[in-house]
């Protein structure tokens, strides 16, 4: 079993138009910024994405959404240092935006990964957030009913990678990235190295093998947050 | 029943066998306990699959040597196995959501029965005594191929392929592929559609000993295995 | 309102102090993102708190020097941070597990208005824009105890205890105690309890500046600071 | 912060009579032996316990229910190689049994520990352990609505934990254990090894301190499967 490819343009060569793609990462931590750009590269249009972010500067999800890629944002925080490429399309009607709570965000995508196609929560519950949603009673409270979200791909960051697909995470880098790789029909993880088969012990896997499609090593990856200092452009 | 199945029917260890020859390379199987788990001594030559344990094991090897267990490696059925490269533990929600979420290729079972819309009875012969359901109802739901490995009939000759189940249910439309002693069924539109059966049993003799109509497909291979 | 608040209020640092001496030895803490975030600043001598943050880490130690920056190790509030022994690292749904569990003793948040039902908005100024929620909604549904600090009126002088919020609400019946630039209150039984004001303003001026009723409490003790 | 009890007995010393409580463990993988027994010697009644299974033998959860300390068992399994203890008192009414598919009784356990109160699950959907649960069908298909589990105590098993309750797990030992940790009001661990505050790399920490009141170590700890095969009994 060997899931490596050789690029990260091969990694995301086939994402069709109108795809549903989840992009892990928490603003600049952990996003996979040289998968986005590749998708950026590849050209797919009317894409579905969810990200806890809308991007920031002109680099990764942003620069995907400034290329008009990008039909719906699903969402937690469309906010940032400069989030001009979504808020200017969002405020022409350009872009369509669902904002979810970002534990429910982070818990329907679990929930697409488990077989669960619906939970209760208190999240939002009396809020804005939960117009038009069913709610429910238990124990003498009321809760919020939340349906699954799964993705045809997900483009997530890991540190190491094995060629089953198993992968570890760098420090708080991890987080969304191993719940979207359970969510998508295809996961795709770009790791800063390869290792061999073997080369996770198998009590530090973080994510196994069975979540992910294809693992692309990009050693030295970009960082967001560097990039946006540096008021990088792409493409 | 006019035929005498026992000089006929494939032993458990050639039904096992049958039921590897369709697990594909690089497959992630789980494999139910007992009697199923001898499919992944069969799994071809130059294929890879990947095994699947509820326990909370992804990727384990052959079972440990005797004298050699160590018992905090174990799968569901609570025989110890060994870890090769590129094992992963994790919890059980976690492993239980690979099953639930639709992550495994193929998990193979064991019946009391199967219905021609693939209702599946495996866990309960409804006769009392102490109820226990393990894994099974979770894994029918679980893997986008549910395949089913049996004796065509019980041991008392009664069929095990029927219109309905009369035992209680372990799932719902959920078995896609039978592999029993006599033959290989596949669960099309509610209703079983023969693939192969064994040369040496005719339609009508294996109509006598099925519950349900046999439907033929395009075509019925000889269901043919080596000596095991 | 005939009080000038300027010459009296606590200032931001002041309001946090005060929030800190409250947050008990061995509590875990979710501090939301801005002006909550200031309240790790004065944690107790010998008091540990461990502090949390939405984006998967438990445990996290001081702000990272500027320059030293590792930007794959923040907090919500996308500021780097650093690790400390007994630092843990861990996904989004398992960091929100945390929160909806009721497993964080304390969230301390930022309001645009707090109701004497305990109702928050903090998310949302309902005047259009892009709206943003994070991890808001969840966390004030998260701990036993959620604290809001903020000032005791907006910049042009409304209340922000209030009978009923105006604003969109984050949460329903969900604030314990507020930590104004003026006092500490409690929500007991969808009513304000005050518990501590400065010295320097009297309870009429109090309530004056106040939207809702100030219930007083068994004793009404005087807030001080140190000078911050 | 220091977590650590000096004592099994120490630390399960408060566990009263009635309380419900998840004793980690697949078989014996897992099953926190020391703590299992110290809770014999303790003696508290009326007891609750969820664990997979039923016990085997006359050692760990078998001598818990034979010392009839356990008024009502939640698990998927209570079959093993000798189950005489649960058996008996089963078949004489003498404990309650909620059978519970494996992955619902996990599932379920980690709702609680998450704060979900309830779930939708394909399983079960049509069979006698769904009779009288609400149904709902989400995209054409109908699915089994299950509640949280939640306890007042767990006793788990680790591998190595420091004094703010971080745990590791020794290979397949994890199964139960870091849930349970999640769902109990107060969770106490056995592990094999104390290390100091630091002692585990934070990607590493299966289990973070948060879930976990207490921990005890138990170096060299029994193994029920070994206990069994030597016809242990206890007390």
């Amino acid at each position: 079993m060997d899931k490596r490819s050789a690029s990260v343009a091969d990694a995301v060569a086939d994402i069709p138009d109108g795809a549903t793609v989840m992009i892990g990462g928490f603003g600049g931590s952990g996003a996979p910024i040289e998968l986005i750009h590749a998708l950026i590269l590849a050209g797919p249009k009317g894409l579905t994405v969810v990200n806890n972010n809308a991007g920031n500067g002109h680099v990764g999800l942003a620069a995907l959404i400034e290329q008009g890629q990008v039909d719906k944002l699903i969402c937690s925080f469309p906010r940032s240092a400069d989030p001009k490429a979504f808020t200017d399309l969002y405020q022409a009607g350009g872009i369509e935006l669902e904002l979810v709570p970002q534990g429910t965000l982070a818990e329907r995508i679990r929930a697409g990964g488990a077989g669960i196609p619906a939970f209760y929560t208190p999240t939002s519950y009396g809020t804005d957030l939960a117009k038009g949603k069913p709610t429910a009673e238990f124990d003498g409270r009321t809760y919020v009913q939340e349906r699954w979200l799964k993705a045809d791909y997900a483009l997530i960051k890991g540190e190491l990678g094995d060629p089953m697909g198993n992968l570890t995470y760098r420090m708080a880098a991890r987080n969304f990235n191993p719940v979207m790789a359970m969510a998508a029909t295809r996961t795709i993880a770009q790791v800063s190295r390869f290792v061999e088969t073997g080369g996770i012990e198998p009590e530090v896997v973080i994510t196994p093998g069975i979540f992910v499609s294809t693992v692309v090593e990009v050693p030295n990856p970009q960082q967001e947050e560097v990039l946006i200092r540096q008021k990088a452009v792409f493409p | 029943m006019s035929i005498n199945l026992e000089n006929i029917q494939l032993n458990n260890a050639q039904i096992a066998w049958r039921a590897a020859q369709d697990i594909e390379d690089g497959a992630y199987v789980n494999l139910g306990i007992g009697f199923p788990e001898m499919v992944a001594q069969f799994q071809p030559e130059g294929r890879e699959a990947i095994f699947h344990t509820e326990n909370g094991v992804l990727g384990f090897g052959k079972a440990a040597e005797a004298g050699e267990e160590d018992w905090d490696l174990i799968n569901a059925g609570k025989k110890a196995v060994t870890i090769k490269p590129g094992t992963a533990f994790f919890h059980h929600a976690d492993s239980f959501a690979m099953v639930r979420g639709g992550h495994l290729d193929v998990a193979i079972l064991g019946a009391f029965q199967v219905a021609q819309n693939g209702d599946l009875a495996n866990w309960s012969t409804g006769r009392g005594g102490v109820p226990a359901v393990g894994g099974a109802m979770d894994l029918v739901h679980g893997a986008r191929r549910v395949a089913v490995i049996t004796d065509h009939v019980t041991k008392k000759g009664a069929p095990k392929l029927v219109d309905a189940c009369t035992m209680p249910l372990t799932g719902v439309g959920c078995v896609t592929r039978v592999y029993t002693s006599l033959c290989v069924v596949d669960v099309v539109e509610g209703r079983f559609v023969l693939r192969e059966k064994l040369a040496a049993i005719s339609m009508d003799d294996l109509q006598s000993v099925t519950g349900a109509v046999l439907h033929v497909g395009d075509t019925v291979k000889d269901l043919t295995t080596p000596s095991l």
